[in-house]
């Protein structure tokens, strides 16, 4: 089995680890490294038999989870300091809302930069705010600025130089480019408050805003990561009274029917995830080409189908921006 | 990948994937004796790859990379391919350990007592723990000390240490010809040479050592002393451990102790040979 | 120079050390607790990538960043500026290497360099951020920063 | 000088006078600078008072004193 299908296999059901031997965990270990997902693993197999070599490397992968966790949250606290005085709605997203709202997507997961959404008409205050509190811009370049305002769904990326950590601020959730054009309003208006002066997007928006980022990129790099938060949000709120109509509600509100439809129906495949079939649908044939791509690292952690990214890449370009906007983009680039 | 070796140095096991034979029989040569990483699994992956596909051939140049990496790492040319393996050992220890405190100090041993030597790259620390493993001490470690947080020891790291410029003629004076790896010319930081160390050490690298003396080498004009207090030593410290801040408050609590705990000296030495004494003098002095 | 004080933070840090106990208005005791004024008082300790990844690593810093495209040129302060803009210069026509910045770093210049030009090669490396090219390469290069 | 672990940030700070003195101040509850240069025996002295808020606004970038206006 490949080892990022066996990777999988092992984080739906950890069981499955009680009979791997030696170079079936080195691929392993190494794939779920490459994939941000060691932490993840290392939670799932906690407390289980395994070779002493393996429990030492997922101890350590835990202290690492452990670290970025509290790393991410106190981002998140500078964050609300300096924008409380704006009393703008401020709503965390992806792995650090996870965390903040005490998920089991949250659990172990490696977190990369802070992602905040607040209202398309706050952005400026918000800029301003932040500068003021000492973050600073990473790419100093006007034409990347007016790139970012005009065609991506985010400021320009700044960064803090105290703790070297980046923050991404947006106003919706794909770039206004891109042919589904989700609700921002909406997104704002239904986040969840935690009481301490941050949101999360609701449990359903949370979902499709995963499936939406999984696709945005296009390349679909960290692609078993994001399946994998889908998987767990999908577990964690099943319960929810006729969940699977509300998400259905919200796709459609958003214009990320068949996003939302594709992801639910991959992590399905990949992780078993429990899922309404009739909603989902059944798979299709390019299905399995997006979970070649999805799964193509080899067990020494590299990326092992170039051919196949290429044509994703340039798909990627295509979704955040139409094509005459996509040519003068790379000319001007090239140009420049 | 189409070449492999895989190699344990004291409590930690690697795995170096090569697309050209030569590095790998060198390190072959290099770790002869060592053991095997524990129940074949490695703790850390390193991968000397060609930029290019066509780079395997036409001038060859390694791109080092890994579990972890360094985005701007420049290629080294394939006749470092010793140094190219060292290096990504090296980053992965330096990026990913987290089970021990890792401080950037050479270490060695004597009646299970530890001398921890700290500071900048050519200070000289490598020299004179390899000199010192030639004099009756152990040698743990050239590059890297690990400090148990939940004891205190400092485990091995053995590897074998690396000698620059001058220094590998002052090892080559009195140690026989075959511990030595192959002469490595026109690198970054000049020659470079690996020596391995004494058999004793690679054989007890399982053994820990309890910290007695910490020292602060330096080259200097003339011979000078200075005691270091605790919170110096502690910030000293913190700018030569890459994992304190990732280990928390495991980390804050190891390494106050360690810094309260034994004597910290500043050396300033002119020479290898007024080094050499001074230290073994210190270590007479250090409190049992 | 009192010895370390085993703080504990909570949510507010609370450790504090009974020696500097307020004990009455003296003029010593008031500038030793109020200290300079520019002097800062906190110096928070930053991940050290510093000494180790200098003598592990063999990394480049390339000027100006790639990502900004072709065509630019560095002026006296480190800024990235377009192609013959006044008081600028070209760019190095290569990555600089670990070894060269730590030189120029106590003064020397890069290599087919002069001095002016190197100052604003150094001027643009320590301007670098997080997230631009040759930042942990020029990160893993300074001296410890306490 | 004092050393200090901050549990919420994970972070580790070396603290000089007058930050050590400020931070067990705020023990008494949230502040202003002239009431902390009060608790620290420096009452009406508008001097002290300018200093600690100098180092107010250090430990708040630092994240150590949150700042509520």
């Amino acid at each position: 089995m490949r080892p990022a299908l066996l990777l999988a296999s092992v984080l739906a059901d950890p069981q499955r680890a009680l009979s791997l031997a030696g170079e079936d965990w080195q691929a392993l270990l190494t794939v779920a490294r490459a994939e941000l997902l060691l932490g993840s693993l290392a939670h799932r197999l906690d407390g289980l038999a395994l070779p002493p070599a393996v429990v030492a490397i997922l101890a350590d992968a835990r202290v690492s989870a452990t670290h970025g966790r509290t790393q991410a949250l106190w981002e998140a606290e500078m964050a609300r300091r300096a924008l409380a005085p704006l009393g703008v709605p401020v709503v965390v997203l992806k792995g650090t809302a996870f965390v903040a709202a005490g998920l089991s997507a949250g659990v172990g997961r490696s977190i990369g930069d802070l992602d905040i959404l607040v209202p398309r008409t706050a952005l400026n205050v918000v800029e301003h705010a932040l500068i003021d509190a000492g973050w600073e811009w990473v790419k100093p370049d006007p034409y990347d600025h007016l790139y970012y305002r005009r065609w991506m769904h985010e400021l320009p990326p700044l960064t803090h130089p105290e703790r070297d950590r980046m923050i991404d601020v947006h106003h919706t959730i794909l770039p206004p480019t891109a042919r589904p054009t989700p609700d921002a309003a909406a997104l704002i208006a239904d986040a969840l408050p935690l009481g301490n002066g941050l949101a999360v997007l609701s449990p359903a928006d949370m979902i499709v805003h995963a499936a939406a980022h999984l696709f945005a990129d296009g390349d679909l790099a960290g692609g078993m990561r994001n399946l994998w938060d889908i998987d767990r949000l999908l577990r964690e709120f099943a319960d929810h009274p006729d969940f699977a109509e509300t998400l259905r509600a919200r796709a459609t509100r958003h214009n990320l029917c068949a996003a939302t439809a594709r992801a639910i129906r991959l992590a399905r495949r990949l992780y078993e995830t429990p899922v309404d079939q009739t909603w989902a649908g059944r798979s299709q044939v390019t299905d399995g080409l997006y979970l070649r791509r999805l799964t193509a690292r080899d067990g020494w952690g590299r990326e092992r189908r170039p051919a196949s990214r290429f044509a994703f890449y340039v798909r990627s370009h295509w979704i955040r921006m139409p094509p005459l906007l996509l040519a003068r983009h790379l000319w001007t680039k090239a140009r420049r | 990948m189409r070449h492999g070796f895989a190699v344990r140095v004291g409590p930690v096991g690697f795995r170096i994937g090569s697309e050209w034979q030569a590095p790998v029989a060198a390190l072959a040569r290099l770790y002869e004796g060592y053991p095997a990483p524990p129940d074949g699994v490695a703790d850390f992956t390193v991968r000397l790859e060609a930029a290019r596909p066509w780079r395997r051939w036409a001038r060859p140049a390694i791109t080092i990379r890994g579990d972890f990496t360094l985005p701007d790492t420049a290629p080294l040319p394939l006749a470092q391919g010793l140094l190219a393996a060292e290096m990504g050992m090296n980053l992965q220890m330096a990026l990913g350990a987290r089970r021990w405190l890792l401080l950037h100090a050479s270490c060695v041993e004597r009646d299970g007592r530890a001398l921890l030597m700290s500071g900048h790259s050519g200070a000289g620390k490598s020299t004179l723990s390899a000199l010192l493993g030639e004099r009756g001490w152990r040698l743990l470690g050239d590059e890297f000390a690990l400090l148990d947080p939940a004891t205190g020891l400092v485990h091995p790291f053995p590897r074998p240490v690396s000698l620059k410029n001058e220094s590998i003629a002052v090892m080559a004076a009195d140690i026989s010809h075959e511990r030595f790896g192959p002469l490595i010319a026109g690198t970054p930081k000049g020659d470079i040479r690996h020596l391995r160390p004494a058999a004793d050490a690679i054989a007890r690298m399982a053994e820990p050592a309890r910290p007695a003396l910490l020292l602060f080498p330096q080259f200097g004009q003339t011979e000078d002393l200075r005691p270091v207090g605790p919170v110096e030593s502690f910030v000293r410290l913190t700018q030569a451990s890459t994992n304190y801040v990732a280990l928390g408050e495991t980390g804050y609590a190891a390494l106050t102790a360690l810094a309260q705990g034994i004597p910290a000296i500043g050396v300033d030495y002119p020479d290898t040979a007024s080094a050499l004494r001074l230290v073994e003098a210190l270590w007479a002095e250090a409190p049992r | 120079m009192n010895g370390m004080a085993d703080q504990q933070g909570g949510d507010g840090p609370h450790g504090h050390d009974a020696a500097d106990a307020p004990a009455g208005f003296a003029p010593t005791r008031r500038r030793l607790m109020l200290g300079a004024a520019a002097a800062s008082t906190v110096v928070t300790i930053r991940p050290a990538l510093a000494s180790t990844a200098g003598s592990v690593m063999n990394c480049q810093v390339p000027v100006p960043d790639p990502k900004l495209g072709a065509g630019k040129w560095i002026d006296g302060q480190g800024r990235v500026v377009d192609a013959g803009s006044p008081n600028a210069f070209r760019p190095p026509y290569r990555p600089l290497k670990a070894e060269e910045i730590r030189r120029a770093m106590q003064g020397a210049n890069f290599p087919g360099a002069d001095y002016e030009q190197s100052r604003a090669y150094m001027a643009y490396i320590r301007k670098l951020q997080n997230g631009m090219s040759g930042f942990t390469c020029y990160q893993s290069l300074q001296m410890p920063r306490p | 000088m004092t050393i200090l672990y901050h549990r919420p940030s994970g972070m580790t700070h070396v603290l000089l006078p007058p930050a050590p003195n400020i931070l067990a101040a705020l023990d008494a509850g949230p502040a202003d600078a002239a009431r902390i240069a009060e608790r620290l025996g420096f009452a009406a002295d508008d001097e002290a008072v300018d200093v600690i808020a100098a180092r107010l606004a250090e430990l708040a970038q630092s994240g150590l004193v949150a700042i509520e206006d």
